[in-house]
C-alpha cells in the first residue's frame, strides 16, 4: 500500500467531522440524560402529593415551623422565668422583646470560637450539630393532626423516638469528653447520670399509653383517645412522665449536669460562639419535642375543640404544657445527682407502674371503660 | 454548753500568774484583761485559756510594728457564757522574731498567724503551713505592714495645694 | 486514706473565676464525686486595708471599713467609729444611739435578704434568689433615702451620725418591714416547706459548739448550734440602744443533733435573725427621742487623738467584727488598726468541714456559712 | 405519712409561683422610665464658684485625691476652678461635709458613664454647670 498524501489531505475534514460528531453525540447523551433527570425529578417532587409532602417536611409541621417554635419556645421561657422572678425578661428588641433571640444568635454566632488546647478537635466541633439534628429528628413522628398534617407516622415510632432521645446523653458525655477540661467531664457524666436515673420511669410511663390504645406508634395512640384522654385514667403517669422529662432534659429542679454554681456549665463550659448556640437550641428543642409527646401520649393529641383544626388544638395544648414545664422548672431547688436516681427509681417507677396496674384492673372490673377505649368492649 | 464554769477575768489571772509567775496583769475594763506575757510562756498560757475557759472562741492575733526592730503580739480571746475578754500581749525584738505557734490548741489562729507573718515578719515556729496568705508571691519577704515599708504617696502632689506638711513621725508616713 | 486512693484523685480549682467564687479560690481534691481535701485560699480580694487606714484621718477611716462589707454597711463602719470614739471619750446624744441602732438592724435585715437570694442562687433556685431581693430594694431605698447612697452609706460618723430622720425615711422605713413581714409566710413555704432544700440542706456541713468556737466562727453559724452567744447582749455597747428594748436572743436547736447545726439550721436561724431584726426595729422607732444627732465637740476631738488603745467589736450579720486601734499622741493618723472580720473563721471552717462530704455539696456548706470575701482579704 | 404531706408542700410551692406569674413585674424600662432620686442623693457635684473662697478644705478632706484645685483661675474675687476626678471619687460626701461656705453640693445626678476615660474629670466649666450634651445612641436619646 502506498501512502499518497492528497488522499490523505482530502480526508482530514472527514476525520475532524467524526471526532466533532462523537463530541457532539458525548455531549447530547450527558444533557438528555440529565434533562431525564431533571424531568423525572420536576414530575416527582411537583406531582400534587410528593410536592405537599415536601413542603409538610420542610415547611409547616416540619423544620422551618419547629425552630420558628424553637425560636419561640425559648421568648416564652424566660419572658415566664421573668415574669415568675418578678422581672420584666427580655424587652428591648422588637415588640416585648420578641426579636431578642435573633439579637442573642447573632452575637453568639458573630463571636469568635474558641476550642480548647485539650480538646479533640473534630469531635468538639462536630458534636454539638449532631446533638441539634439527634432532638429534632423525632420531631418528625408528631401526629399533629390526624388526617393531613403530619409528616410520617410509624407502626413503632413511640420507640424509634425514645431511640434517639437516648442518644442525647451520649452526645453529652461525649462533648464532655472531648472538651478537655474537668468541669466538663463531671457534667457530662451527670447527664449520663440524669438519663440513667429518668429513662426508666420515663419509658413506664409511656407503656400505660401504649398498652391502652394497643399501638406502638404515636398516631395511634392520639387516635385512641378520641373518646377519652388517657391523662383521665392515667394521670399519676401523667405526672411522673412530666418529672422524668424535665429530669431528662436535665432543666431547673434537676438541672445537676449543667450546674452553674457547681460545675459552671457542666458539659457546655467549654463551647463558645456558634457551639453554645446549637447547643442552647438543643435543650429547649428537648422540653419542646417532650412537651409535645405529653400533648400526643396523654392529652388527646389533636382531639379538642370540635370547631378548630386539629393542628390548632394540638399546639394549645402543647402552649398549656411547656408553660407546666417552664413553671416546674422555676419552683424548686436543685437536687443533687444521686438525689436525682434516688427520687426517679424509688418514687417515680413505682408510682407509674402502679397506675398502670390500676388502669388495667378498671378496664376490666368497671364496664364502661373497656367500650371508650380502641380494645374494644362489649 | 450546758455546763458554767463561771470563771471571771481576774480569777483566770490569778489562775495564770500562779502557774507562770513571770505574766503580769492589767485590767482593761468589766471583766476584760490584759496579761503581758513573755514569748516563750504563750504555750503554756495558751493552753490554760483553752483548759479553763471552756468556750474560748479565738479571735485574733496581730503584730504592732514598734518600730527600731520592736514588735508586740496580741492575742485576743472571748468567752461568751464568761462575758470575759482576755488579751495577750507578747513583747519580741529582732529581725525576723520568733514565737511558738499555737494554732494546734486554736485552729482558729491558723490563719492569723500566717497573716502576721507575712505582714510582718514574725515567724511562727512549728506552723503547719507557712505560706503565703493575702499577698502575692513578689511580696514575700517584704512584710507591708511594718512601718518601714514605704508606700506610694505620689498622688498627694496632683491636689494643687501647697505639699501637705510632713505628717508627723507617729501617724506612720515615714518621707 | 491511704495513699492509693489519693492516686486515683482529682484536683479542681473551685474559683478565682468560677461562677459562683466571687473573689475567692479553693483547691478540691476529688476522690470519685467525694471531696477529700479541702484547701481554701484567700488573698484574691485584698486591698489592704489595714496599711490604708494609717494614712487615713479619722473621718476617713469609716469610710475604708464600710467597702469591707457593703453589704452590712452599717454595722461594718461601726467599730471604728466606736474605737475612735473610745479614746476620744466622745458622748454620743441619745438619739443618735438609738438611730444608728435602727439603721444597724436595717442592714442585717437587708444583709440577710441578700444573702438569702445569694444561698438560693447557688442552689440553683433563681426565684427564691430574686424575690428577697425584692424585699431588699425597700430597704436600699430607705438607706438611699437616709443618706443619699444606697450601699456606700458613711452615716455614723464619730460623736453621733450624720444625717437625721425624716418623715419620708421614716415611711421609707415603715414600708421596707412591712413588705418584709408581707412577704415572710410565702417566702416560709418557699424556703422551709421545701422538699427539695430540706433534701439539699439536712445534714450538710454538720458541727458542733466547741468544733465551731475552736474556729472561731461568732454569729448566725454558732447560734444555730442553740447557744445564745451574742455580743448584742454579752457586751452591750453603751452606744448602741440594744438594752432599751426587749428581745431574746434568736437561737435554732437541731431537733436530731442537739449542740449541732446543719446547712437546714442556718437557714432557720437567718429566718429568726431577721425576726429579731424587725422585732427591735419596731420598738426602737417609737422611743426616738428629739435632740441633737451629734456632739458638737466630736468635729474638734476627733480631729486629732490623744495616745490610746480601744478595742470595739459589734455583732455583724456574720459574726464578731472588730476593730483594734492603737493611736499616738495628737496624731491625725492611726497608727495601728487591726480589722477582725468575721468570715475568715466561717471561710477557714471548710479546710475541716467539707471534706467528706459530696462535691455538690461544698457550695451548700460555703453557702451556708455566708462568708463575703471583704471579710477576710481585708 | 410523709409522702402525702410532701405532695401538699410542692402544691403549695407551685402555687406561689403560679400566681407570681400574673403579678406585675417590681423593675421599670431603665432608660425609657426612671425612679425619683432623693434629695440627698449623693450623685456628681457641683461648684458654686460665686461662694467658694479657695479655702482647700475640701481637697484636704478627700480620702482618694480626686480634687485638684487651681488657685490661678480666677473667676470671682477670691475664688478658685475645681477639677473633679470622677475615676476615683467615692461619693463620699466629705467635701460637702467640709465646705463651710455653701459653695460645693452634691446632685442627683448619677449617671457620668462617658465614652472616653478622660471625660470624666470634670474641670471648672463642667462642675460648675449642670447642663451636659445629651447622650443620643442609634437614634434614642437618653438624657
Amino acid at each position: 500500500m502506498q501512502f499518497d498524501f492528497f488522499t490523505w489531505l482530502a480526508g482530514i475534514p472527514d476525520w475532524i467531522y467524526g471526532i466533532l460528531q462523537w463530541i457532539y453525540h458525548l455531549i447530547m447523551g450527558i444533557f438528555f440524560w440529565a434533562w431525564g433527570v431533571i424531568e423525572w425529578l420536576w414530575a416527582s417532587v411537583f406531582a400534587p402529593e410528593s410536592f405537599m409532602f415536601l413542603f409538610r417536611a420542610v415547611l409547616f409541621p416540619g423544620l422551618i415551623f419547629v425552630v420558628l417554635t424553637l425560636i419561640w419556645a425559648v421568648w416564652f421561657t424566660r419572658k415566664l422565668w421573668g415574669r415568675i422572678q418578678d422581672r420584666r425578661g427580655p424587652v428591648h428588641m422588637g415588640k416585648y422583646g420578641g426579636l431578642q433571640l435573633f439579637a442573642d444568635a447573632i452575637k453568639l454566632i458573630a463571636k469568635e470560637n474558641i476550642i480548647p488546647d485539650n480538646a479533640k478537635r473534630w469531635m468538639f466541633r462536630f458534636l454539638p450539630g449532631l446533638l441539634l439534628v439527634v432532638v429534632l429528628l423525632p420531631f418528625c413522628f408528631i401526629p399533629w393532626d390526624f388526617d393531613y398534617w403530619f409528616i410520617a407516622d410509624l407502626s413503632v415510632s413511640l420507640v424509634l423516638v425514645f431511640a434517639f432521645l437516648t442518644a442525647v446523653p451520649v452526645v453529652a458525655l461525649l462533648a464532655g469528653w472531648v472538651s478537655g477540661s474537668k468541669y466538663s467531664l463531671i457534667g457530662g457524666f451527670r447527664a449520663a447520670n440524669n438519663q440513667f436515673a429518668a429513662e426508666i420511669p420515663m419509658i413506664i410511663s409511656s407503656v400505660g399509653p401504649a398498652i391502652l390504645a394497643g399501638s406502638l406508634s404515636l398516631m395511634g395512640i392520639a387516635q385512641a383517645q378520641t373518646s377519652v384522654w388517657f391523662a383521665v385514667l392515667l394521670p399519676i403517669n401523667l405526672a411522673t412522665f412530666l418529672v422524668a422529662a424535665i429530669a431528662s432534659v436535665g432543666i431547673f429542679p434537676f438541672d445537676a449536669p449543667v450546674a452553674d454554681s457547681e460545675i459552671i456549665f457542666g458539659w457546655r463550659t467549654e463551647f463558645t460562639g456558634i457551639y453554645f448556640t446549637l447547643t442552647y437550641f438543643a435543650e429547649f428543642a428537648e422540653q419542646m419535642l417532650y412537651s409535645a409527646l405529653i400533648v400526643a401520649l396523654f392529652l388527646g393529641g389533636p382531639v379538642g375543640l370540635p370547631f378548630l383544626p386539629g393542628a390548632v388544638n394540638f399546639i394549645i395544648k402543647f402552649i398549656i404544657t411547656f408553660f407546666f414545664f417552664v413553671l416546674v422548672s422555676s419552683s424548686f431547688q436543685r437536687l443533687r445527682q444521686d438525689q436525682i436516681v434516688h427520687y426517679c427509681w424509688k418514687y417515680l417507677l413505682p408510682l407509674a407502674l402502679l397506675n398502670v396496674v390500676i388502669a388495667m384492673l378498671a378496664i376490666v372490673y368497671l364496664p364502661g371503660i373497656a367500650a371508650l377505649l380502641p380494645l374494644g368492649g362489649p | 454548753m450546758s455546763e458554767s464554769t463561771g470563771i471571771t477575768a481576774s480569777t483566770l489571772a490569778r489562775q495564770i500568774i500562779n502557774r507562770h509567775p513571770q505574766v503580769s496583769s492589767r485590767p482593761l475594763g468589766t471583766n476584760e484583761i490584759e496579761l503581758v506575757v513573755p514569748s516563750d510562756k504563750i504555750r503554756g498560757v495558751v493552753t490554760m485559756i483553752d483548759e479553763n475557759v471552756h468556750d474560748a472562741l479565738p479571735e485574733s492575733i496581730f503584730g504592732i510594728d514598734l518600730e527600731n526592730d520592736k514588735y508586740e503580739l496580741i492575742y485576743i480571746f472571748w468567752s461568751h457564757s464568761n462575758r470575759m475578754l482576755v488579751q495577750l500581749r507578747v513583747s519580741l525584738e529582732g529581725e525576723r522574731p520568733e514565737i511558738d505557734s499555737t494554732c494546734d490548741i486554736f485552729p482558729g489562729f491558723e490563719w492569723h498567724e500566717r497573716e502576721t507573718r507575712e505582714m510582718f515578719g514574725i515567724e511562727f515556729k512549728n506552723h503547719p503551713d507557712p505560706r503565703l496568705l493575702l499577698l502575692p508571691d513578689e511580696l514575700e519577704g517584704v512584710f507591708p505592714l511594718r512601718k518601714r515599708f514605704q508606700t506610694d504617696q505620689s498622688r498627694l502632689d496632683e491636689t494643687g495645694i501647697a505639699p501637705p506638711k510632713a505628717r508627723p513621725k507617729t501617724g506612720g508616713d515615714d518621707e | 486514706m491511704s495513699p492509693d486512693i489519693l492516686d486515683e484523685a482529682m484536683e479542681i480549682w473551685f474559683g478565682p473565676q468560677h461562677v459562683s467564687a466571687h473573689g475567692w479560690a479553693t483547691k478540691l481534691t476529688l476522690v470519685g464525686d467525694y471531696v477529700v481535701e479541702c484547701d481554701p485560699n484567700a488573698g484574691y480580694f485584698h486591698r489592704s486595708a489595714e496599711k490604708v487606714l494609717e494614712y487615713k484621718n479619722f473621718r476617713q477611716g469609716s469610710l475604708v471599713l464600710e467597702r469591707m462589707c457593703m453589704l452590712e454597711a452599717f454595722l461594718a463602719e461601726y467599730p471604728y467609729v466606736a474605737a475612735v470614739e473610745k479614746i476620744a471619750e466622745l458622748e454620743v446624744p441619745e438619739r443618735a444611739k438609738i438611730m444608728r441602732t435602727i439603721m444597724m438592724e436595717m442592714s442585717r435585715l437587708h444583709s440577710i435578704q441578700f444573702w438569702w437570694g445569694q444561698f438560693n442562687a447557688e442552689l440553683g433556685f433563681f426565684t427564691m434568689a430574686l424575690w428577697p431581693w425584692v424585699d431588699r430594694e425597700y430597704s436600699l431605698d430607705a438607706f438611699e433615702e437616709l443618706t443619699g447612697s444606697r450601699h456606700t452609706v458613711s452615716y455614723s460618723t464619730p460623736g453621733g451620725v450624720k444625717y437625721d430622720f425624716t418623715d419620708k425615711v421614716l415611711k421609707q422605713l415603715d414600708r421596707a418591714i412591712k413588705r418584709f413581714e408581707d412577704r415572710l409566710p410565702k417566702f416560709r413555704d418557699m424556703q422551709m416547706g421545701s422538699p427539695t432544700f430540706r433534701a439539699r440542706t439536712k445534714g450538710i456541713g454538720q458541727y458542733t459548739v466547741k468544733q465551731g468556737l475552736k474556729w472561731g466562727l461568732s454569729g448566725p453559724p454558732i447560734k444555730a448550734c442553740g447557744v445564745p452567744m451574742d455580743l448584742r447582749k454579752d457586751a452591750p455597747d453603751p452606744n448602741l440602744a440594744y438594752n432599751m428594748c426587749d428581745w431574746e436572743v434568736p437561737i435554732t436547736e437541731n431537733p436530731d443533733h442537739p449542740g449541732e447545726s446543719d446547712a437546714l439550721d442556718r437557714m432557720e436561724q437567718r429566718f429568726k435573725e431577721a425576726e429579731t431584726s424587725v422585732q427591735i426595729i419596731k420598738q426602737l422607732l417609737p422611743q426616738l427621742p428629739e435632740g441633737p444627732i451629734i456632739d458638737p465637740k466630736a468635729r474638734a476631738k476627733a480631729n486629732r487623738l490623744p495616745e490610746g488603745e480601744a478595742y470595739a467589736r459589734v455583732e455583724g450579720t456574720r459574726g464578731i467584727t472588730s476593730l483594734w486601734l492603737k493611736t499616738q499622741d495628737k496624731a491625725q493618723t492611726a497608727y495601728r488598726a487591726k480589722i477582725r472580720g468575721p468570715c475568715i473563721a466561717s471561710y477557714y471552717a471548710l479546710k475541716d468541714l467539707v471534706p467528706g462530704a459530696k462535691f455538690a455539696d461544698f457550695i451548700v456548706i460555703f453557702g451556708s456559712l455566708d462568708p463575703y470575701p471583704g471579710w477576710w482579704d481585708r | 405519712m410523709g409522702f402525702f404531706s410532701v405532695l401538699g408542700d410542692i402544691y403549695q410551692i407551685l402555687k406561689h409561683t403560679f400566681r407570681q406569674v400574673f403579678m406585675r413585674p417590681f423593675t421599670y424600662f431603665f432608660p425609657f422610665e426612671d425612679r425619683i432620686y432623693p434629695e440627698r442623693t449623693r450623685g456628681r457635684h457641683i461648684h458654686v464658684r460665686k461662694n467658694c473662697t479657695a479655702c482647700a478644705q475640701c481637697v484636704r478632706a478627700c480620702p482618694v485625691v480626686a480634687i485638684r484645685i487651681d488657685k490661678e483661675d480666677k473667676m470671682y474675687e477670691k475664688d478658685a476652678a475645681l477639677y473633679f476626678d470622677y475615676t476615683r471619687c467615692i461619693f463620699c460626701g466629705l467635701c460637702v461635709e467640709a465646705c463651710r461656705f455653701d459653695a460645693l453640693f452634691h446632685t442627683p445626678v448619677v449617671d457620668l458613664s462617658e465614652g472616653d476615660r478622660d471625660d470624666l474629670v470634670y474641670g471648672p466649666d463642667k462642675i460648675t454647670t449642670l447642663d451636659r450634651d445629651p447622650l443620643e445612641w442609634r437614634g434614642r436619646r437618653f438624657r
